[in-house]
């Protein structure tokens, strides 16, 4: 008999210890479901089609899903603390226009770059205020803003786009060969480090429990003492800066700043990361089924072309795939129960 | 595999187990476990923190669906798969974390899955709730267990720790049609609050309907139990009867410093003893 | 009844009890830069003759509804006259009706109206015609080659898409279902899906060689889309509108071909008919065509065209 | 000394009950902090411009908010239940498209409008089996059906739009003039109507307060005994019924079917449910914050015109009104905790 | 207003509290309430459900901003707009609810806000937890409670209710450095469990910190309190000595059927005698 037990601890016994440690992993892990869809995806086409396992197409899907799914990345952190951000894309866009609308009017490429980021944390800053100084949801608050900015966007440009012909600006979209074979973009590991870096933040730091335990129950959080409206704040301020990074990225891949651009942003992103396992409550997820669930939508759309299937059927295609993927992951967590 | 103590049961349990068996992951919340309840009794359910006693009356209110084993009705098989199901059978229960609603108001909560319509016209054909009605009934249920709550349309989550158990106690005790099963229904009420549902717990074994009363309260348990199930690291270890055993007895087969023998005696565990673990346990329980 | 009402609060022409005309102006979207040019135009043209000028829009190109609640508004606010692109060209009837009921000008700007007599006039582009010189001059500068083509619409449904799609199908002389049409994508006239469709096409038709665009925005999707491929210059993309940066991609050589329309013409002539109307009661009438012009720096016998010279001296935005 | 107290029940004192009763009236009824902000903005705009306090400007701000007021009742359902539906639009332009198909095949309007209801009940009905089954996410799965529901639209539309001519159909479009002046339509009539029999069956039936419970805390009401899934079922049918009478709405308002339609009436309807106070988190809310939040944005809307303010700058507006309209509502909660 | 009976207290109080108020619409749940705390202590609070007793300590440790009323620590005022002001003057509270975050697992539950970082660069510049280190002291914590939970890593929301109830009660013996309080901390636990806690407050007193411990358990409360602050109605109604008073005289206090009179000295309330309330009270007090 062990000290624990001598001392009226109960300890549960163990059994089946294999496959149990594998449904616990599965059950821990929101990302694992999420990849097996995004696995089965590959294969489906890869087996029905010609063309979509060919690294050049792989690589075209990453860089497809490059700045939803910086956006959505943005996004998962303000979801995790039970928020959502219907203004990222907007916010986006805006730095985007700022960036070309500086360049051509001949601002230094680094100031300019900057300035970019400085407005999407900016923006961040003031979404992040008015949530927390009145406590307003923020679905509400970033649908005023997604206002705000889509207006402002089209004021400022005045009708235009802005093409790109910047260096640093447009950097991202440089194409390089790993192998002399896989085309890969510095975008790409520009949001690989991104998501990196988050992930430890959100896993290996005490701001990133925080985080979760706001998301989780934000009264239990306030009375353990943590400092819930700092670290609501900093979450939406990390945010701009990430939808920053995503301007950066969208310029990298069209270098065309237009105010225009991706109006369905906030829900591709939104998409990404409920498909990516976190839960819209808050609390619960991780980045990592963010990037995979990023992944998933484009795969869907690249795979059905290269299937010959029109758009329209597409849709309906990426429609049931998109349950279908969902079903997966939460039937091979039922199982576990 | 476990010692049962005490008078023989010529009866056919009302609610029984057998070797149940639920996992999570690799915790083994209940290990094989049996249960009898027989009719007209109140059966304490005592154990350890952690020892899976709140499992156990889940799988039996259906709350919880076992991995292995079975659950017998007055004798025949039944497969609960949600807690409507026991319900049905007439199975009533409080759990532990209250099972509340807690934006709504205490009648709400108090009739929630039961709402009483409207006699005539306005209850059958629209549906209307006799919201008036309910509200009086459940000022009348906790009045009679002593748990003053201001308004019956006071949403639960602004309650206090005992009037919420209150509701949840009041609710059950109201319901039940064959069996009531308490998860320490007295946990977070006061000296006078517990002395009535004990009571109200007494009035429902008059009425001839058996109750489980899982509970860490050994006065409690000893005052009002006629038989005592004791649970331990996921199992019936023992099934005595309180005026049989001491408390010191009792405390000491839910810590394992004691256990049923062969011979269905008690007999010291050396090791735990060696530990002074019964005197721990023992000084506080009485 | 209608009637009725229009008797009610029912205006004939004249200018407001200020004496201001005023005129509403309601545009697809106020996001696509075709747009923005046509109301920049309207205002500085309503400024000149010192009428007051209120810009609405919808809310994405299709927005229907939004354009109803908006000339509702207009009404009930009591301008003049009104001017409208409309983003469906039998769902905003209704709206104009209750405006015309009520002695509002109602003018059509860029798209026609279903039938077209719903308005007062019609300011606008033949959009057949401009798909039509889009689609000759297409299959002229092919030089022969069969022609592969890749389509990239705007809007599934759309009154102005419709019409071009037909007239590049008539001008390139192909029928719809013609197998040589390899691929047909709605892309709502915006670049990022233009070339994530041109991306996803050029997968599995990688041979193609002719590239219908609806607008100057996919016509640079396409051609991002394209040139990351190595296939821009096996490719001969076309497109329509004429915008300042459109005529310059095709000075750069990022597409062969725009054929240019004039927003200008449009609201200015719109703006005109309507201060007009409000001195003196005078309605203008029928479909107006603000004309279309081929602008190229690569000519090709048969489509008469301009250079981009002329272009950059002529574009709008 | 009460019987109360003699049992060893604790009442607490009464204080200040004038102030109290008010405050807990505000409290308890989420409408109003919704109601405050739009009266606030009609006595803006009626001392602001001379048009807005018209009867027939009133009347038209009416029914311009109709059809999304209609979809809002429906999502405010599936909102209490904690979920959220993507789809409800799409799924009233798949009815208004398969009515005025019927319609111009020559089938009798009665049915015609039948089937229109129906198959906005089927994908209610379907949406919520999908749902309630694999316990999937209503984001997802509504999602996932509202790209089938508008691809399948645009498919069975072939790129047109139907104009309808049918008297029934139009019908709720139908002006009549109370006390000679004031002008309503059926619509409203209906629309009015469908909110009291909703508010009636939420606040007055052992359903309401089911589906409160089970958007309050799904486990507990499990627990209780509540069947879950049966009336997250029945939520998502209701929903999908009062869908079908924002389509016979839209008809009413626009006799023309088309495929492009209502495409943000997803986003609008949630914004008139939260604005209407309405927790996105389920459970707590009520229809009448819904009507006075689908009524605020036509207001704004309307007002804004009127004062002559274009687009772009009502768009600004726009935003920061409905921040503020919820700021007013939650710090006039706020005082009074 | 109060009747104060017991010792006199010489020092000044380390938490103190005058005239507090607190209402939420009609209900006022603090009603001119005192309270004292003096320096090495274990002050019972003691009261019926809904009496206030969690209102007034949530007050006592900024949870709640009280409408009036002065908190003083160390005799200087103090206002706590949230738990964190508290937090800083080392008051450390173990709420009724728990305030655990269900999702997070035992060790990040214990070190929630204020997490413990890797010694040298890692910690300093990467802000790299201590993970394994947080995790070996959350068992060491949890073990000396006796409360067996099977891995440090388990969600708390899968833990058993005394479970829960330990990791919240080790996290506050952990961090007070001035103040413990414990709001009902036992109400959950098993019997051997209780009686560690028990054995805990000692040793929080033995370190010369005062605690604060709300129970409902009388022979709790008599075995381990120094002075027992009786609530009722929203305020301080007696202030007794253990060793002065019997349980039944303090359940007489809580249900309102004794009172403290002018004297100091305890004096029958009429009404309340004759409904027998103090025999149905003091029957389960012992
Ligand atoms: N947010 C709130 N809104 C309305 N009433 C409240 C709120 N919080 C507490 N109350 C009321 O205040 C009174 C005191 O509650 P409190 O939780 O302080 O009691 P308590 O003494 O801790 O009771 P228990 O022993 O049951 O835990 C109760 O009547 C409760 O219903
Ligand atoms: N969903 C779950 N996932 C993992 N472990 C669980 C889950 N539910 C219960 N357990 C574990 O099962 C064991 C038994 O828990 P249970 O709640 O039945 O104990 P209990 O006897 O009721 O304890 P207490 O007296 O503290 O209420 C505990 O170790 C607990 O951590
Ligand atoms: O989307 C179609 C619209 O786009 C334009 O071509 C401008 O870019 C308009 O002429 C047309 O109405
Ligand atoms: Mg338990
Ligand atoms: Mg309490």
């Amino acid at each position: 008999m062990g000290p624990a037990e001598l001392l009226g601890v109960t300890t549960m016994s163990l059994t089946a210890p294999r496959r149990a440690a594998l449904s616990e992993f599965v059950l821990r892990t929101p990302a694992v479901g999420p990849a097996v869809a995004l696995v089965f995806a590959v294969v489906l086409f890869s087996l029905t089609t010609d063309t979509f396992l060919d690294v050049d197409n792989l690589s075209l899907v990453v860089q497809q899903s490059l700045v939803v799914g910086t956006l959505a990345l943005g996004q998962t952190l303000v979801i995790l603390t039970g928020g959502i951000d219907l203004a990222n894309a907007a916010a986006c866009v805006l730095a985007t226009l700022l960036m070309a609308k500086l360049a051509v009017g001949g601002t230094a490429s680094p100031v300019t770059l900057l300035a970019g980021v400085a407005v999407a944390v900016a923006v961040g800053l003031t979404t992040g205020g008015v949530v927390t100084a009145f406590r307003l949801p923020p679905f509400i608050v970033t649908l005023g803003v997604l206002t705000i900015l889509t207006a402002a966007s089209r004021i400022y440009a005045g009708g235009q786009s802005y093409p790109v012909t910047d260096g640093l600006l447009g950097w991202l979209g440089t194409r390089q060969y790993l192998f002399g074979q896989i085309e890969v973009t510095f975008g790409m590991g520009v949001a690989l480090a991104l998501y990196l870096v988050l992930w430890y933040s959100l896993t290996r730091t005490a701001w990133g429990r925080h985080v979760y335990a706001v998301g989780n129950d934000p009264e239990a959080a306030r009375l353990s003492g943590i400092h819930v409206r700092r670290t609501l704040l900093s979450v939406y301020v990390v945010a701009g800066l990430v939808y920053g990074v995503a301007a950066w990225q969208a310029l990298g891949r069209v270098p065309n700043a237009d105010p225009n651009a991706f109006q369905t942003g906030n829900l591709d992103s939104i998409t990404a990361v409920v498909l990516g396992g976190t839960s819209l409550f808050g609390g619960r997820g991780s980045v990592l089924g963010t990037l995979v669930g990023a992944l998933i939508v484009a795969v869907l759309r690249s795979g059905l072309t290269q299937a010959g299937i029109d758009n329209l059927y597409q849709d309906v295609a990426t429609g049931v795939l998109v349950i279908v993927a969902v079903a997966v992951d939460r039937l091979s967590r039922r199982r576990q129960r | 595999m476990t010692g049962v103590d005490g008078r023989d049961a010529p009866l056919e349990p009302v609610l029984s187990a057998r070797a149940l068996v639920k996992r999570f992951g690799r915790v083994t919340a209940i290990d094989g476990s049996d249960f009898d309840l027989m009719p007209g009794e109140v059966l304490a359910v005592v154990g350890d923190n952690g020892a899976g006693k709140s499992s156990l009356i889940k799988a039996l209110s259906g709350a919880l669906v076992p991995d292995e084993g079975e659950i017998r009705v007055d004798g025949r098989p039944v497969r609960f798969h949600g807690p409507l199901d026991a319900r049905r059978h007439g199975i009533e229960t409080v759990y532990q974390d209250l099972a509340l609603a807690p934006a709504q108001d205490v009648a709400s909560n108090l009739f929630l899955g039961r709402e009483r319509r409207r006699p005539g016209v306005l209850g059958r054909v629209f549906r209307l709730l006799d919201t008036r009605g309910m509200r009086a009934e459940a000022e009348r249920v906790l009045g009679e267990l002593g748990i003053g709550v201001r308004s019956m349309s006071q949403p639960v989550e602004t309650l206090s720790g005992g009037q919420r158990q209150g509701v949840a106690v009041a609710r059950a005790a109201a319901f039940g049609t064959r069996v009531v099963i308490m998860d320490e229904p007295t946990a977070a009420l006061g000296v006078a609050e517990s002395a009535k549902v004990l009571d109200l717990i007494g009035r429902i074994r008059d009425r001839g309907l058996p109750v489980v009363l899982i509970s860490h309260n050994m006065p409690h348990v000893f005052e009002i139990a006629d038989r005592i199930h004791v649970h331990r690291l996921g199992r019936r270890v023992a099934l005595v009867s309180p005026a049989e055993r001491t408390m010191n007895e009792v405390v000491g087969l839910i810590t394992g410093a004691l256990r049923v023998g062969a011979d269905g005696e008690l007999e010291e565990v050396r090791d735990a003893v060696r530990t002074g673990l019964t005197r721990t346990g023992g000084g506080t329980a009485e | 009844g209608t009637a009725c009402t229009s008797q009610r609060t029912g205006r004939t022409g004249g200018a407001g009890p200020d004496g201001r005309v005023r005129i509403g102006l309601v545009t697809k979207t106020d996001s696509n830069p075709f747009f923005v040019a046509l109301r920049e135009a309207a205002k500085a043209r309503a400024a000149q003759d010192g009428a007051e000028l209120v810009a609405l829009a919808g809310k994405f190109d299709g927005d229907n509804d939004g354009q109803v609640a908006a000339l509702e508004n207009l009404v009930q606010q009591g301008v003049n006259a009104i001017l409208v692109t409309p983003s469906n060209s039998t769902g905003i009837l209704g709206a104009i009706r209750h405006a015309r009921d009520r002695g509002i000008l109602v003018v059509a700007l860029d798209t026609e109206t279903q039938p077209k007599d719903a308005v007062d006039a019609t300011f606008a582009t033949d959009n057949v015609e401009a798909g039509r010189a889009q689609g000759r001059y297409v299959r002229a500068a092919l030089a022969g080659r069969e022609p592969r083509l890749l389509m990239l619409d705007g809007t599934p449904g759309g009154t102005v898409d419709e019409q071009r799609h037909r007239g590049f199908l008539d001008g390139v002389g192909l029928a719809e279902e013609d197998p040589r049409v390899l691929a047909k994508e709605p892309t709502n006239g915006d670049q990022n899906k233009a070339q994530q469709a041109m991306e996803n096409l050029l997968q599995r038709a990688g041979d193609v060689n002719a590239v219908y665009t609806l607008n100057e925005p996919a016509a640079r999707g396409a051609h991002a889309a394209l040139q990351a491929r190595g296939l821009a210059a096996q490719a001969v993309i076309g497109s329509i509108d004429g915008g300042c940066q459109g005529v310059r991609d095709v000075k750069e050589g990022k597409y062969a071909v725009t054929v240019m329309q004039f927003p200008k013409k449009m609201a200015e002539e719109g703006v005109r008919a309507a201060v007009e109307f409000a001195r003196t009661g005078r309605k203008p009438s029928g479909f107006v065509n603000t004309g279309s012009t081929v602008v190229t720096d690569r000519p090709v016998p048969g489509v008469d065209s301009e250079d981009t010279a002329w272009g950059l001296r002529n574009c709008w935005g």
